[in-house]
């Protein structure tokens, strides 16, 4: 079982020894449902931190902010951050370790297992309440999720308001970590990729009916690419400024900035988006689902990259994250690889 | 500046007018406001179309243009220079091939001009968006490199040298010669092989241009075609060859005996030996992994009795750095693994042998003096089978392919066989004879009725020893029979496979190889000696199973290739080459995983282009998640307006 | 019905002269409206020019409200739309729309001294100032300008500064040593500096790369010119013009509608974000 | 009466094999339709996915990307890695709905004319029942 | 005028409406949406906040300008596209969404006017709905000077009173909408009255949130323009544009050019929101970004709001939907940043 006051104990040594520049962890925020980024840097403050199903976010996302900084800066603090991590943001880093984004030298990662929970699915929880606003939440023996509201206290087994990919997940533990709290118990959920057996069975015409209706509710907040740890690029190709200016950009290539997508929340604009969105994560997403969470308009963005991971593992035996010496999955190739759609 | 693009429209005869409308083409593409003119001819490659293109640039200033033409195979070259000619840079000239795709495969006139509108306007795109490129120059190291000692490294070694260029030769054993020493009389002539090879080892060893070293293997070869740098190790012999005098001393102390490989197997050797008497280096070889150990406690007899105190302990692995312009790869063959034709009992019988084998035994130099002797009892065999295609053309259980020379060496054994054993019997199984050659068919001829071979059209099922003999089951599909011989010895026409480690060393030199796994050329036909990577050639078995003087005539051949680089003060490459955005590249280092070429690294979290080595395919840029890096004059950027133009949009 | 103030008017380009070459080239365009007289504007006001199929760009005019018959642009390579500029011929027809934002108070400037300071590409909204201040020069007092660039390749109007001579003190500066330069050398703030033009009933105007400004402003504190006494130009990103938009929203003002042209005076009360 | 639909066909055409190829099926007199626009390559493995969505973006009702056989790339293995590529995309497309006839690999060496001949007239048979491509084309 | 609509006939004033576009809130899965009213008699007006304002009908995310076509020679062709004349009824519209759009009025009317925001307001009747319970755990239009039952920018005030609706037309275009079904309608009682009062008052009660002293904020933040508090505050923000695309109040947009063919030029300029969130959103073709980072872009998105805006307009670009706080991915909340600057020192 992962203790709290463990965790507090260790982040306040290595926050007094100076081992770290800071500690990325969870907070409570003015929501009970869902606990904040939080940002420790000083040893007083570690009582803020809290760990709980309500620890949605992905934090690994924040080494790519603090990485940006260290690089403007002139004499940066090189000391690594230290890192909440779950099993999937910890493939997360393994990702960011083979695409050479960060050095391990980078993160002090305080691995916390998810055993046998996981976090919570805000929409499955809102479902329930219908609107009502939570004001206090406890935690009963890892099962039950006990919810007070104004009018209200109500019990609800945990399974039934988890994420969908925690339900799903495969190792619910850290696969790299510095420090470790928890268990390292593998699940095996019997089959991985059922969630996308809905789908896969319509037909064209209703797969496509169906992606429609959703990509076509799509505002283009760009939630989903600013929340994911794979998206890192100063710029994304698909916008058609040209951000990642250095004092040697020239007009014409800024000029020639291709516009792959429209700004237009068109279906086509939103199609073009999402089809490359999927497309550069295949073989990079780790299923930590943090851009379906964080759609405000409730796109299943997750089935889209998790149909990649599908098609990924079963024609390649390739999983993302999992090592990070492996190549990546689009810059190496097997003789064997299926070639049975080639003409 | 706005791009002013002329566009030439090619009738081509009829070939082109029959089916498009090469004048609705050049009115269209005159709507485009980056095309300053536009005008169709009859035959833009005649000298009046290209003058008519030449006045056209001059006339109306033209910074580009498309000529909408045949296959820019044809013509690419002879409407670049034209461009050149009139001042324009050559990349500033794209071909529209409006015949091969378009005229030629369409009827309907309507439909075929809009297709070749489509062409023209997706290649007006792309020139607009082409940059003026100048060749890469690379300058020369005006030094060869040939890996193999055999008759072929040979060869392109003395071939080179002779040329007036220096030259090293590494070879991996202790001494040059290769398989071809190991012979005793070639096919169709039937000269000696030690005669006509020796006088070329001993000019190899003294010529003032060839750096020999023996005993040596290159361990990794950096750079680029003109530029490489090779690694070279040098194994110690813990012998001195300037201080040894050959006399054979420390080979009578030695306690250790092993197999000869020289004579593969039929004899052995000591630790310490010289591994033929033509050797060159002319010395003695330490073999310390055979020597009970270079501490003088634990033998040192050998070191005791040198004289001339030749013999050092001490001597340490050396590695020595050349700097080379091009290489010539003849890493040669070995033959079939014996492991690998269990039924025949190669390996487990000792008078099944192989061609090589066979070769020692006829040798005069070999282990019985030229005498046909079988190994196990030294007694002459009175019937002896030959067994062709012995691993070859079988593609379900072994090679696929036919080793070649084995017909030609099988005859030539049985016919020395007999001369020397005239009241033997020699049978030779076969699938059938090849014998393309100058002479060779002639030869094989004359083995079969002057020597009376016996040729059974038919494979060998089983092969097993009985009674001292050793059965032969056979069939012989001619006469539709099975048959059954009791021989006296077998001999098989092993497969010839790339050397042991040739597989492992061209991975490090990134040399594709074919799916036997002999090196793969650049081209089957037009460039057989040429490998994929510039400045790198092949010679002999190596690259596919190859007789003596094939082997030769390729080993000129690439010599001549290796010389025509290190002949020029430097060279030039297509500037077509990929470019990295610093800005965008965040160093994941992906490009560099699929560059085929090893021509992309990282240096300070950016990818890097060599653009020497750099062959523009691409492959990195649909690799690169954020459009860091391109091919010059076929970007991204110009592949998206060459799909809209293409789509008629 | 009010006219749609985001439909571009039509004029064609009559002339385009090349001020700089190089990786970061300037050209000047002149544009005539083909319906005339579509409008008029002051010192100090852009306009938003359109390549169509490119977009927009917000660009100041250079030329004085005293020319009726044309619309002057000087315009720095930089981006999507300035790059197409660029490309364009005499005799295209691009968009224009505006004019948009403030202008100088040249009015309650008369009878000063004025003295124009600027940077590269700086001295496009200043030359319009200029101008207007040149054809009227008895209302005004002595007329100085201090301009620099790179390097003399990269000043602007070169012909014209040279017959500027005549009517004005004009003081160039070039910011690295350079054969054959008989100027200044050295950054326009050290220009100013050394040339001590003098606060005494006198008016600043200075225009150029943010850092130059910073700079210019400080020198100019320094001779004793009071902030009501500075003015400058803000250039913020725009798209519409009319204040809308958001983009150049600094405080409560936006640019494109209650600046450009602000005194250090009006300046300082706004955050520091251009 | 209603003109046939005339599909439009993007075909990314590698420049050493099946660009050679489709230029064999012209010296070869071979006919067929005339509705694919080639793009000739430098390799298969130089055709980023982006290229595929961006011609159906602009309408193109069928995408055909053609390298050399395996083994046979002028550039080593660049047609392995459009191979892994594009499987993804064909993946991908699929999923969303689109329909899977209208993206095609193929490999075809130069010497395959007839066999670059027959995929055109195929793709162009398969494509014509399902009419124009709407479902990822941008609104004109 | 106040009147009575049982809500067994409110679907028969909807039918009535047929030369309107109607809209009202319609659940799409876990999510409402103001939708265009298939069936009237499926209409719900139990909604929780919509996740996008009544905005997206007035001023929509993407809205042609023009549409252009070139020729190399001659003059090119510009052609204004304006929103067709359709005149449209939102129901169910929060007070604070309302609200909100007399604060965009604000901005596009000022002279010279938004032709394309004027066309659909001027032809859009707003029918707003009293918030009980509030929409939202995270409403607080209290506190910045809104309410449940605020009438502000709407034409029709509904009151839901169990089995029947409260209705206060409070403009013309309110009344047109009623006189379309006139005799579905009963004037209120007195008795109503009381009832709707005690409503009205009670709903006020169920807003939970509210920030402290929201008066002293302007003055606050002025002073607060430098302080590392932005630093701080805009650490777990991720810079995407859900609080702002989601605002009913914000309203930045972008202009932009889309080809639809290339030989002749053709296309069409387009207008589509953006935010102050998006890093490029000031930055120059320079490169040079008045706005660099998070902290002051978060930093923007308060003072423009809380500042500024009043400073222009003497009210706040906040109405309290709270639909910021509600869906910012990293618990981001504006009520918390609000009552940090009233205690920052």
């Amino acid at each position: 079982m992962v203790n709290l006051e463990e965790i507090k104990k260790e982040a306040k040594k290595i926050l007094e020894e100076g081992k770290v520049k800071y500690i990325i962890g969870y907070a409570k925020s003015s929501n009970a449902l869902m606990a904040a980024p939080t940002f420790v840097k000083k040893p007083e403050d570690i009582d803020k931190l809290i760990w709980d199903p309500t620890c949605f976010q992905n934090l690994v996302k924040f080494l790519i902010d603090e990485k940006r900084k260290k690089a403007r800066e002139k004499e940066p603090d090189t000391r690594p951050i230290g890192i909440f991590v779950k099993g999937c943001d910890s493939r997360a880093i393994n990702v960011l370790l083979q695409e050479k984004f960060i050095t391990r030298e980078d993160v002090y990662i305080m691995g916390l297992s998810c055993e046998d929970v996981g976090v919570l699915d805000k929409k499955k929880i809102f479902k329930k309440l219908k609107g009502e606003k939570p004001e206090k939440i406890e935690f009963d023996q890892r099962k039950n999720i006990v919810i007070s509201t104004k009018e209200k206290t109500i019990k609800i087994p945990l399974k039934e308001i988890l994420a969908e990919r925690c339900l799903e997940c495969t190792s619910s533990f850290p696969v790299i970590s510095d420090v470790f709290w928890g268990d390292r118990n593998n699940r095996s959920p019997k089959e991985p990729f059922k969630c996308l057996e809905q789908i896969e069975s319509l037909s064209q015409e209703e797969k496509w009916d169906f992606w429609q209706q959703q990509l076509s509710k799509c505002i283009r907040c760009y939630a989903c690419r600013s929340v994911c740890p794979m998206c890192y690029c100063d710029e994304c190709v698909v916008d058609s400024i040209n951000l990642a200016i250095t004092a040697d950009t020239t007009a014409e290539e800024k000029a020639q900035k291709i516009k792959w997508i429209e700004k237009s929340p068109e279906s086509s604009e939103n199609f073009g988006y999402h089809l490359v969105r999927a497309m550069h994560l295949a073989g990079r997403c780790i299923d930590c689902s943090e851009c379906e969470r964080v759609c405000p308009v409730d796109i299943p963005i997750r089935f889209l990259n998790k149909k990649l991971e599908k098609v990924t593992k079963e024609l390649f035996d390739y999983k993302a994250g999992l090592d990070p010496e492996q190549p990546s999955l689009v810059s190496s190739f097997k003789d064997e690889d299926p070639e049975d759609f080639i003409r | 500046m706005k791009k002013r693009t002329g566009v030439f429209v090619c009738h081509c005869g009829i070939n082109i007018a029959g089916t498009v409308d090469v004048k609705n083409v050049a009115e269209e593409l005159m709507k485009h406001s980056n095309v300053a003119h536009s005008e169709d001819y009859v035959y833009m490659c005649s000298d009046p179309g290209q003058k008519l293109i030449e006045n056209s640039i001059k006339e109306h200033s033209l910074d580009s243009v498309v000529i909408a033409c045949c296959s820019p195979n044809l013509h690419e070259t002879t409407f670049r220079n034209c461009a050149k000619a009139a001042g324009i840079n050559e990349f500033q000239c794209e071909i529209a091939n409006i015949r091969e795709q378009c005229s030629w495969v369409h009827k309907d006139k309507l439909k075929a001009t809009e297709k070749a509108k489509k062409i023209t306007h997706s290649t007006v795109e792309r020139v607009v968006k082409n940059k003026s490129l100048e060749p890469i120059s690379i300058p020369v190291t005006r030094r060869g490199l040939v890996i193999g000692g055999g008759i072929a490294g040979i060869q392109a070694a003395l071939d080179m040298a002779n040329s007036g260029y220096e030259v090293v030769l590494v070879e991996k054993s202790p001494s040059i010669g290769g398989h071809m020493i190991q012979l005793s009389e070639t096919f169709p002539t039937l000269d000696c092989s030690q005669c006509i090879l020796t006088p070329k080892m001993v000019e190899v060893s003294k010529h003032p241009k060839i750096k020999l070293l023996t005993y040596s293997e290159v361990q990794e070869i950096t750079g680029y075609v003109g530029n490489f740098k090779a690694k070279i190790l040098k194994k110690p012999t813990y012998v001195d060859p300037t201080k040894c005098t050959l006399c054979d001393e420390c080979i009578d102390v030695c306690p250790i005996v092993v197999p000869n490989e020289f004579d593969l197997g039929l004899t052995g050797r000591k630790a310490i030996y010289i591994p033929f008497p033509q050797a060159i280096p002319a010395t003695f070889t330490l073999d310390i992994a055979n020597c009970p150990g270079l501490l003088p406690i634990a033998c040192g007899k050998c070191m005791d009795v040198c004289e001339p105190e030749a013999i050092n302990y001490d001597m340490k692995p050396e590695i020595i750095e050349e700097e080379i312009g091009s290489i010539v790869l003849a890493t040669g063959y070995d033959l079939y693994d014996k492991e690998n034709m269990k039924e025949y009992g190669y390996g487990k019988y000792a008078d099944v042998l192989d061609g090589l084998q066979f070769e020692r035994l006829l040798s005069a130099s070999g282990p019985t003096m030229g005498e046909v002797l079988r190994p196990s009892d030294h007694k002459v065999p009175k019937e002896v089978v030959f067994i062709q295609c012995v691993g070859s053309r079988d593609p379900e259980l072994h090679c696929a392919y036919c080793s070649k020379i084995c017909c030609m060496y099988t005859a030539k054994h049985a016919m020395l066989y007999k001369h020397h054993v005239p009241d033997g019997q020699a049978y030779i199984f076969y699938i059938d004879i090849r014998s393309g050659g100058k002479d060779y068919e002639e030869f094989v001829q004359r083995a079969k009725e002057e020597d009376g071979l016996v040729y059974l059209r038919g494979k060998v099922s089983k092969i097993f020893e009985e009674n001292g003999k050793i059965t032969v089951w056979g069939a012989d599909t001619l006469a539709g029979k099975d048959i059954e011989i009791n021989a006296d010895m077998v001999v098989l026409a092993t497969a010839m496979r790339p050397a042991k480690g040739a597989e492992e060393f061209a991975k490090k030199l990134k040399i594709s190889l074919d799916k036997d796994g002999f090196l793969s050329e650049a081209h089957p036909k037009l460039k057989p000696v040429e490998s994929v990577t510039s400045g790198l050639f092949f010679a002999g078995a190596a690259q596919a199973p190859k007789d003596i003087p094939e082997a030769v005539a390729q080993a000129s051949g690439a010599a001549s290739k290796a010389i025509i680089i290190l002949s020029q003060d430097q060279l030039f490459h297509s500037p077509m080459v990929a470019k990295v955005s610093l800005n965008l590249c965040t160093g994941c280092g992906m490009c560099v995983d699929v560059c085929p070429y090893d021509s992309l690294s990282l240096k300070d979290n950016k990818a890097e282009v060599n653009e020497v080595l750099c062959e523009g395919c691409g492959t990195c840029s649909a690799t690169c998640l954020r459009a860091a890096i391109e091919v010059k004059n076929i970007t991204p950027v110009q592949i998206y307006e060459m799909i809209d133009a293409s789509v008629g949009g | 019905m009010n006219e749609n103030i985001y439909i571009p008017k039509l004029a064609k380009i009559i002339k385009i002269k090349e001020e700089v070459s190089g990786s970061r080239p300037i050209k000047t365009f002149r544009t005539q409206f083909i319906e005339k007289n579509s409008f008029s504007h002051q010192c100090g006001q852009c306009a938003m020019l359109s390549v169509l199929g490119k977009g927009e760009s917000m660009i100041s005019i250079s030329s004085s409200p005293f020319e009726k018959d044309f619309l002057q642009f000087s315009i720095l390579k930089m981006g999507r739309v300035t790059s197409a500029l660029h490309e364009t011929e005499v005799g295209e027809i691009i968009g224009i729309r505006g004019p948009y934002g403030n202008n100088f108070p040249i009015e309650n400037w008369k009878g000063k001294n004025l003295i124009f300071i600027g940077g590269g590409i700086g001295l496009a909204p200043i030359w319009s100032v200029l101008h207007t201040a040149l054809k009227k020069k008895k209302d005004y007092g002595k007329l100085t300008l201090i301009y620099g660039a790179r390097t003399s390749k990269d000043l602007v109007f070169k012909e014209e500064l040279e017959k500027l001579n005549e009517k004005m003190n004009v003081h160039l500066s070039v910011d690295v040593e350079e054969k054959d330069w008989k100027g200044y050398v050295g950054f326009v703030p050290q220009n100013v500096t050394d040339k001590k033009p003098s606060p005494d009933n006198s008016i600043s105007i200075t225009c150029g790369p943010p850092i130059m400004i910073k700079f210019v402003i400080k020198a100019l504190e320094e001779l004793g010119f009071e902030d009501g006494q500075i003015y400058t130009t803000v250039e913020n990103k725009m798209k519409c013009g009319i204040g809308k938009c958001g983009r150049c929203n600094i405080g409560k003002h936006y640019i494109c509608k209650d600046g450009p042209v602000y005194s250090w005076a009006e300046l300082k009360t706004l955050p520091q974000e251009y | 009466m209603a003109e046939e639909f005339e599909p439009k066909i993007i075909a990314f055409l590698c420049k050493w094999c099946s660009s050679a190829g489709s230029d064999l099926a012209g010296v070869s007199r071979m006919k067929y339709p005339p509705n694919v626009v080639p793009i000739t390559v430098m390799c298969s493995g130089s055709v980023s996915p982006l290229y595929i969505f961006n011609a159906f973006q602009k309408g193109a009702d069928g995408v055909l990307v053609s390298g050399c056989h395996p083994g046979d790339c002028h550039y080593i293995q660049g047609n392995f890695y459009a191979r892994r590529r594009i499987a993804l995309v064909k993946e991908l497309i699929e999923y969303i709905g689109l329909e899977p006839q209208r993206f095609k690999m193929s490999w075809v060496s130069a010497a395959e004319g007839k066999k670059y001949t027959q995929i055109i007239q195929e793709f162009v048979q398969e494509l014509k029942p399902l009419g124009p491509q709407k479902k990822l084309r941008r609104e004109k | 005028m106040e009147k009575i609509l049982t809500k067994k006939s409110f679907p028969a004033w909807i039918k009535k409406l047929q030369s309107y576009t109607v809209y009202s809130p319609e659940k799409q899965e876990n999510l409402w949406s103001y939708e265009v009213i298939q069936n009237p008699d499926k209409l719900n007006l139990e909604h929780l906040n919509t996740v996008l304002a009544p905005k997206k009908i007035i001023y929509p995310q993407r809205e042609i300008f023009l549409q252009f076509n070139t020729s190399k020679e001659g003059k090119p062709q510009i052609k204004e596209v304006l929103p067709e004349e359709h005149p449209a009824v939102i129901f169910g519209v929060r007070p604070c969404d309302a609200k909100a759009i007399t604060l965009t009025d604000k901005v596009f009317g000022e002279e010279p006017k938004d032709p394309y925001y004027w066309s659909r307001r001027n032809q859009t009747i707003l029918v707003g709905l009293t918030c009980n319970p509030p929409p939202s755990p995270n409403c607080f239009c209290l506190s910045v000077g809104g309410s449940p039952h605020s009438k502000e920018g709407l034409d029709i005030l509904m009151t839901d009173m169990g089995d029947k609706y409260h209705i206060d037309s409070l403009t013309k275009k309110g009344e047109k909408l009623i006189k379309a079904a006139e005799n579905l309608f009963k004037p209120a009682s007195s008795k109503d009255k009381k009832e709707l009062e005690k409503i009205q008052r009670e709903s006020e009660k169920k807003i939970k949130r509210e920030v402290k002293d929201i008066k002293n904020i302007p003055d606050k933040l002025k002073d607060m323009f430098e302080s590392p508090f932005w630093d701080e505050e805009a650490m777990s923000c991720i810079r995407c544009g859900i609080c702002t695309y989601l605002c009913p109040t914000c309203f930045c947009f972008d202009i932009t050019d889309e080809l639809t063919s290339t030989l002749p030029l053709k296309g069409k300029r387009v207008r589509t929101w953006d935010t102050c969130q998006f890093p490029d959103f000031t930055m120059h073709s320079s490169g040079h970004n008045p706005r660099p980072d998070k902290a002051s872009r978060l930093r923007q998105r308060m003072l423009h709001k809380f500042q500024y805006h009043v400073e222009n307009y003497q009210d706040y670009l906040c109405t309290g939907c709270g639909r910021c706080i509600s869906l910012c991915p990293m618990g981001i909340d504006i009520i918390e940043i609000l009552n940090k600057v009233i205690d920052h020192e």
